[in-house]
C-alpha cells in the first residue's frame, strides 16, 4: 500500500472521487491553481478543468452559500474553509441553510455537500489559526461533525463524506497533516512516512461515519479523544503506565455511543480530552452522555482535559495546548478518586 | 489649523410619517416608453444610466409605449390578469383565514402582483426561482395547485412540507420554487451557485434570486453579486423595491445611491430598474435578462419599483409608522387595474368580463378553500404527526433521533 | 411599585440608563421610530432623539460590527438583533471581534456591548422565530450571556449588562414578554399585571450578572432551568409533587456554580430543563460540571429534558416544547432511578 | 422555440502564470497631473469616471504635476521618504529574523510603503484607523516605537499585547491603530461604527477603514459600505490593491467591475483611484477624503493601485503560482526610487544623502532589534507568561477562568 501523508490522503480523496464522479466540484480560497495553502487540492486544476476545481472570491458565506446552490442543483460540491477560525461568516448559511434544506423542503432539495477546514492548534498559528470550534457544528441538526486523525481514516471518511447525501463538517486537524504529533512539542516529529497509518489504500474505499475505532485497549480508564489528542492520550497512557482504553471517535455525530458505552461498562472511569475551549465544548455533551448511559457503572467523576477558556495564545501556545502532562495528571486523578 | 464644527450623524427619515400628507414628488418618473431597450450583449457601461431611470410600457391611457412594448398577445395578457387577480383573491381568502385562526400567519403581495407574475411567464421550464415570501406568484402563475398552497398555509394533514414550516414558505421543486428561508437573503447567492451549477454541467437553466429592498442591506446580497460577477453567473437579480421593510423605509438599506439598481454598477452587472406595478415593462425586462443569461453573457440585476399597500405581516400595522393613505398616493397605480384598462383599450377585455372573472376566481379559491380545510387548519382537523417532525433532519435518522422519538413515544 | 409586563420592563432599564449616561445608544431593525416589533424601545427615539435611538439597515453583522467600532470609541450600544434566529450572519463579529477585544489588544481596546435578542419557542414562529441559542454564545471565552425569566430580573440584569464592561449577551424569552409561561398551552394566560414578579422598582437598580435564584425550595431533587422553562419546571413540580428545588440561573456564563453544588449536595439528584436541542446544548455543560462537582452526592443519573434534535417545526409545537408533561415524567424517573 | 448552446463556467485568470511574460498592458495608466481635482463638497455622481482612471501626481522624469501636487514641503517629503526607508528596512529585518527562528511568522510591505506612511501624515491626532496586517507604516509615521513593535513581532516579555497575538497583529490606541484582527474585512465596519460615534458624540474626529484587493469580497464589506452610505459616517474607505490575494490574482475578488473603487458607485460614495506608489499622490487622495469626512460631507473610498513585490506572508512563495519578474514590470515602479527621484529633481535630496540615510536607518532598526530581542524573542530569552494567558479575557476574571488558572499552577 502506498505511503501518504494525511494532505495527500484528502487530496487522493477528492481525486478518487471527483474521477468517478462529474457531480463532485472542489473550490475555496487559493485552491484552484494554487492548490491550497496547505497542498490539499494540488494538482486538482489541472486534472479536471477549472470549472471543477476553481479559486473562490474570499467570501466564505459566498463559498458555502454558493455550494448550497450547487447542491440542490444536483452536484456534489466538496469546499474548503481556509481555516477553521474562518468559518464564522459562513455559520449562518451552514446552519440555517445547508442544515435545514431537507427538512423544511420535505426532502425536495437537499445539501450533499462537505465543507472542509483546518483545525486545531500546535503550530504557532495565533487567535485566529488555531481554533476548535466542532462544538458549534454538534449542537446543529442536520449535520454531521467528522474529525479524522490520521491519513488512513482521512481518506475514507472523506470518501464516506462526500458520497453522503446531507452536509458534512469535516475538520482536518493540521497538525496532523504531515505527521502524528503528541504534544511533545520539543522534540523531532515522525513523518507519516514512518508510520503505519500512513498506509493507505489506493482507489475507492469508504470508512463509516459514525463508527469509532479504538486505538488502544485498557482496562482501567476509557479515553475518549479524537483528532491530535489521540497521540497526546496515547503519550499520556504510556507516560503514566495508566492502562487506559483510547477511542478516537472519528465522527462526533452521528456519535458512537456503543463503543462508548461498552468501554465505560468496562473500565468504569472516563477522561474526555479536547483541544477546544472547556466550556460548552464537545466534552461536555460527551460527558452528559457518558454519566447517563454509565451512571451505575461509573467510579469516579468524568474528567475533561480541554484548551483553557481563552482565546488560543501564540506566545504561550503550550501552557494552553492539553498536552500529555496534562492529560496524564487526569488520568492518574480518575484512578485515584 | 482650521477648526471643524462638530460632526453629526446623519440618520435618513421618509418624507412623511403617520399625520402628514403622503408625498412621492421625489420619486422621478419618466413617461412611459421613453427608455431605450439596449441590444441583449450591450457593454454593462454604456447603460448605467438605466439604472437611474424606470422602464414603463403602460402610460396614463393605459396604451404600451416604446420599445420594450408589443411581445404578449391578447390571450396572453388576460392569462396574466387572471393570475394577478387569483393571487390577490388568494391573499385575501388567507388573511380572513388567518384572523379566524386557522393559521399562525400570513403575507400577501397587495400592490406587487405583476412582478412575480409576469417574471415567471418569462421562464422556462426547468429554470429554478429562489424567492422571497412575496413572490407566490411565480406559483400561481406557473399553475400549482392552489390546494396545495393552502395546506401548506395551514399546517394540515396533507401540507407537503408536512408542518415543518411557517405559513408561504412553500418549496416546489416542480415549478423552479426553491424552499423559501425565513432568513432574509441567505437564498440569495444561493440562486448565483445554482446558476453556476448549470453552467458546470453545460446545461441551459438558469437561475433567477429574489430579495426586498431592506434585505439588499444584508451582506449575503454582496456575496451573491460578487460570485454573478466573477463567474458570469446565468442568474437574474431580482430586487423588489417596495419601498418599505416592515417599518423602515427604503432610504435606510439605500442609503447615498439614487437606487438600489445602482447597486449592480459597481460589479460591472447590467442593472436595470422597471415599473413593478407594469405587467408589460416587467415582462419585457425579464424576457431581456433571462436571455442574456441563457445565452451565456452573465447576470444581470432588475430594481421592481413598486409599493407595498398591505402590512408587513399579518403581525403588522403599517399606521403606525406611515400615512394610511400612502399606498393612494403612489405614483404608480394599481397592476391589475392598469393592465385592465389596457386590455379594454385594446378591445380584449370589459368591465363585465372583469367582473365576471372575478367571480369566478372567488369560486375556485373558496373551492379549493374548502377543499384545504377539509384536510384540516392550524388548530383543527388533520395535522402532519410528531413522527413527521423526526423525519428528513436527515436522509438516513442516525441513532440518537431515533433514541429521541422513541422517548418522545410516537 | 408598579407594575411592567417584561417589555416594559426592558424598555424601562434601556430608558433609566438612556437618560443617565449619554454614552448609551440604541439601535437595531425597526427599533426606531417604530420601537422594534415587540416594542422593546417603543418611545425611545422621540424622548432621546434620532442619534440615540435608531433604525438600522437589515444586516446583523453591520449592526453588530457598527455597534463595536462604537464600543471601541467609547460609547455603550445596547442594540438589538430582531429575533436570535437572527443572529447568525452576526456571529463572526460576536465571536472573533466583539467577545476578543480586550484580549487581544491587552485591554487598549474593549467593548462594552449589549446585544439585545428575543428567543424561544411558544408562539408559532416556526423554524426562524423560535431559536435558543445560547450554548452558541457560551463556548465563546469573553462573552457573558443572560436570559431573565421575569420583569423584575429583565430589568435588573438589562441596567447591569449595560453597565458591564464587556459584551453580553442577552436573550430575552419572548413566550414570557406579556406573562408567564409554564408550557400548558390550552390554559388561559396570566399576564404579569396579575404576577407579584411583574412588580418592578423604577429608577436604577442592578441585579449581578452571575448569581443564580432559587423559584422553589424543595429536598428532593434540583432542577436547572432558566427562561420559559423555569415555569414549565414549576408546574411539573406542582403537578407531579416532586418536592424539587428548582433553581433559575439567570446567567449562564459566568454561572453560578455555588448555588449549584449547594441545592445538589443537599437533593442528591438533578434535571436539567431548556428548550433549545440536546445535543450539545447548554444542559450538556451543566451536566458535566454537576457531575464532577457532585459525583460523590449524586444518587441519580442527571436527566436533560430539552428540545429534540430537530428544526423547531411549526405545526408540531407543542410535540418539540418541552413541557410539564415531560419534565414531570423525568422528575419522577430521576426520582425512581 | 429557440435551442441554446449549452452554458458554460467563466472562471477569470491572470495574464500570465509562472514560466509566462509578464505582462500588464492591460492596466491603464493616466498621465500624472491629467486627473482633476474636484471641489472637496463635489456631487459624487458627477466624479463616477474618477473611480476608473488613476490620480497620479509623480511623472516618469520625477516631477510633480497636476491639481494634486504641491501640498507638501521638501522637509516633509524627505521625512516620508524615511519613514518608507525605515518601513522597508524593518521589513527586512523581521524577516531575517523570523527565517532565523526568533519568531513564527512575518508579513511584509514590500512596494506598498508609500500607501499607509502617507495616509498616516494627513490625519491628525484622535484619528484612528482600522488596519489590515499590512499597514505598520502608519505606526512607522506616527513616530510609534520600533522597539515595542519588534516585542510584539517577537512575542516576548515587553510585547505590548503580552503574546497573545500573532506578530504584526499591533494594536496603539495612542497612535490611532486600531488593534487588528486575524480575520479579514471585519474592521472595515467597525471603523465605520467608530466613525459613527465620533458624529453621535459631536467630536471631530474621523476613522480611516483598510482592507485588501481580495478581502473586498468580504460580506463585511458591504456592511460597511452600507453603514457609511446610510448615515454618512466621518470615515476614509480604503481599499489597498495591491493585485494579490495570496495566490488569487485580483479578478477573482473584482469580477466584472473594472476596478474596486467602482464598488463605491453603488452607494453614492465619492470613489478614488490612485497611484499607491505615489507618495505625493496618496498623501493629496488621503488629505481630500480626510477633509470631506472632517467637514461632515460623508465618507470617501479610495483605491490605491500598487502590487505586492514580496511573498504574502513567510509561509507564502509567490513563485508557485505567478512570473518571478512580475514585480519588475509593475509599471508604477517602486515608490521609495520614485520619491527619491522626485526629491533629487527638486534639489532637496541626493543619492550620497540617500546612501547615508540608508545606513543611518539600518543602524536605528538594528539598535532597536537588539534592544528588543534583549527582552526575548519567541523561542528564547525573556517571555510572557501564562498567567498573561489567563488575564483580559473579560476586565474581571469570573470564578470558573480563577478555576482553570489554579488548574493549570500559575
Ligand atoms: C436575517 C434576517 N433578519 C431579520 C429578519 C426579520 N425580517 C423579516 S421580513 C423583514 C423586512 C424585509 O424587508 P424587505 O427586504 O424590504 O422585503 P419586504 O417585506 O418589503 O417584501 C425583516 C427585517 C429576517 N427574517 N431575517
Ligand atoms: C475571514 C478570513 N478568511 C480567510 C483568511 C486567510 N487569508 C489571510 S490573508 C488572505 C489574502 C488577503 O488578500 P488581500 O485582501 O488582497 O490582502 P493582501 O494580503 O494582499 O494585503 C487570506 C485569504 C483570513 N485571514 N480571514
Ligand atoms: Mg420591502
Ligand atoms: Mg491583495
Amino acid at each position: 500500500m502506498p505511503r501518504m501523508t494525511m494532505i495527500e490522503a484528502i487530496r487522493d480523496a477528492m481525486d478518487v472521487m471527483m474521477a468517478r464522479d462529474q457531480r463532485v466540484v472542489v473550490f475555496g480560497e487559493d485552491v484552484g491553481y494554487f492548490g491550497g495553502v496547505f497542498r490539499c487540492t494540488a494538482g486538482l486544476q489541472q486534472k479536471y478543468g477549472k470549472t471543477r476545481c476553481f479559486d473562490a472570491p474570499i467570501n466564505e458565506a459566498g463559498i458555502v452559500g454558493a455550494a448550497i446552490g450547487m447542491a440542490s442543483y444536483g452536484l456534489h460540491p466538496c469546499i474548503e474553509i481556509q481555516f477553521a477560525d474562518y468559518m464564522y461568516p459562513a455559520y449562518d448559511q451552514i446552519v440555517s441553510e445547508a442544515a435545514r434544506l431537507r427538512y423544511r423542503s420535505n426532502g425536495e432539495f437537499t445539501c450533499p455537500l462537505v465543507i472542509r477546514m483546518p483545525t486545531g492548534g500546535g503550530i504557532f498559528g495565533g487567535q485566529t489559526h488555531s481554533q476548535s470550534p466542532e462544538a458549534l457544528f454538534t449542537h446543529v441538526s442536520g449535520l454531521k461533525t467528522v474529525v479524522p486523525s490520521n491519513p488512513y481514516d482521512a481518506k475514507g471518511l472523506l470518501i464516506a463524506a462526500i458520497e453522503d447525501p446531507d452536509p458534512v463538517i469535516f475538520l482536518e486537524p493540521k497538525r496532523l497533516y504531515n505527521g502524528p504529533f503528541d504534544g511533545h512539542h520539543d522534540r523531532p516529529i515522525t513523518p507519516w512516512s514512518k508510520n503505519d497509518l500512513g498506509e493507505v489504500p489506493s482507489g475507492h474505499f469508504t470508512l463509516p461515519l459514525g463508527k469509532a475505532s479504538i486505538v488502544r485497549e485498557g482496562a482501567a480508564v476509557t479515553v475518549l479523544a479524537y483528532g491530535t489528542m489521540v497521540y497526546v492520550a496515547q503519550a499520556a497512557a504510556a507516560e503514566t503506565g495508566v492502562d487506559a482504553e483510547i477511542i478516537d471517535l472519528r465522527t462526533l455525530l452521528p456519535l458512537d455511543m456503543e463503543t462508548i458505552t461498552a468501554s465505560i461498562k468496562k473500565t468504569g472511569r472516563c477522561v474526555i480530552v479536547h483541544e477546544a475551549t472547556l466550556t460548552s465544548g464537545f466534552g461536555a455533551e460527551l460527558a452528559a452522555l457518558v454519566q447517563e448511559a454509565c451512571f451505575f457503572q461509573l467510579e469516579a467523576p468524568i474528567a475533561r482535559v480541554t484548551g483553557w477558556d481563552t482565546p488560543y495564545p501564540h506566545a504561550q501556545e503550550w501552557d494552553y495546548f492539553p498536552g500529555p502532562a496534562r492529560v496524564g495528571r487526569a488520568l492518574v486523578e480518575t484512578m485515584e478518586a | 489649523m482650521t477648526t471643524y464644527a462638530p460632526l453629526t450623524l446623519h440618520v435618513p427619515e421618509p418624507a412623511v410619517r403617520p399625520g402628514g400628507t403622503p408625498d412621492f414628488s421625489n420619486v422621478k418618473i419618466p413617461k412611459a416608453g421613453a427608455v431605450p431597450r439596449p441590444d441583449i450583449d450591450v457593454d454593462p457601461e454604456s447603460i448605467r444610466d438605466l439604472a437611474f431611470s424606470i422602464i414603463r410600457v403602460l402610460n396614463r391611457n393605459g396604451e404600451a409605449a416604446g420599445p420594450w412594448a408589443g411581445l404578449l398577445t391578447d390571450e396572453e395578457l388576460v392569462e396574466g390578469m387572471r393570475h394577478m387577480m387569483t393571487l390577490r383573491t388568494f391573499d385575501a381568502r388567507m388573511l380572513i383565514a388567518q384572523r379566524q385562526g386557522k393559521t399562525s400567519f400570513y403575507m400577501q403581495h397587495l400592490g406587487e402582483e405583476a412582478i412575480s407574475c409576469a417574471f415567471r411567464k418569462a421562464l422556462s421550464p426547468g429554470d429554478m426561482n429562489f424567492p422571497t415570501y412575496r413572490q407566490a406568484g411565480l406559483l400561481i402563475a406557473d399553475g400549482y395547485s392552489m390546494v396545495d398552497m393552502m395546506c401548506q398555509v395551514y399546517s394540515n394533514s396533507r401540507d407537503p412540507l408536512k408542518g415543518r414550516q411557517l405559513p408561504v414558505m412553500y418549496s416546489s421543486k416542480e415549478h423552479g420554487f426553491f424552499t423559501i428561508s425565513g432568513n432574509l437573503a441567505t437564498q440569495y447567492v444561493q440562486a448565483v451557485g445554482w446558476a453556476m451549477a448549470s453552467a458546470i454541467c453545460n446545461d441551459t437553466k438558469v437561475a433567477a434570486a429574489w430579495i426586498g429592498d431592506g434585505s439588499t442591506a444584508e451582506s449575503d446580497f454582496h456575496a451573491a453579486l460578487v460570485f454573478a460577477s466573477t463567474y458570469k453567473a446565468p442568474v437574474i437579480l431580482n430586487i423588489v423595491n417596495n419601498q418599505w421593510a416592515i417599518s423602515t423605509f427604503q432610504g435606510i438599506a439605500r442609503g447615498g445611491s439614487g437606487t438600489f439598481a445602482a447597486r449592480g454598477l459597481g460589479f460591472g452587472i447590467p442593472s436595470l430598474r422597471v415599473d413593478g406595478n407594469d405587467y408589460l415593462a416587467v415582462y419585457a425586462v425579464a424576457k431581456w435578462a433571462i436571455e442574456r443569461a441563457r445565452l451565456n453573457l452573465g447576470p444581470t440585476l432588475v430594481e421592481y419599483v413598486t409599493y407595498r399597500v398591505g402590512a408587513h405581516s399579518t403581525s403588522d400595522d403599517p399606521s403606525a409608522y406611515r400615512p394610511k393613505t400612502e399606498s393612494d398616493a403612489w405614483p404608480l397605480g394599481d397592476p391589475i387595474i392598469r393592465l385592465k384598462n389596457h386590455l379594454i383599450m385594446r378591445g380584449a377585455w370589459s368591465d363585465e368580463r372583469h367582473k365576471q372573472a372575478e367571480a369566478e376566481i372567488l369560486d375556485t379559491v373558496i373551492a379549493a378553500q374548502k377543499e384545504a380545510e377539509s384536510y384540516g387548519t392550524l388548530h383543527a382537523g388533520g395535522k402532519p404527526s410528531a413522527r413527521d417532525m423526526f423525519d428528513g433532519v436527515y436522509a438516513e435518522m442516525p441513532p440518537h433521533l431515533r433514541r429521541q422519538r422513541q422517548q418522545a413515544g410516537v
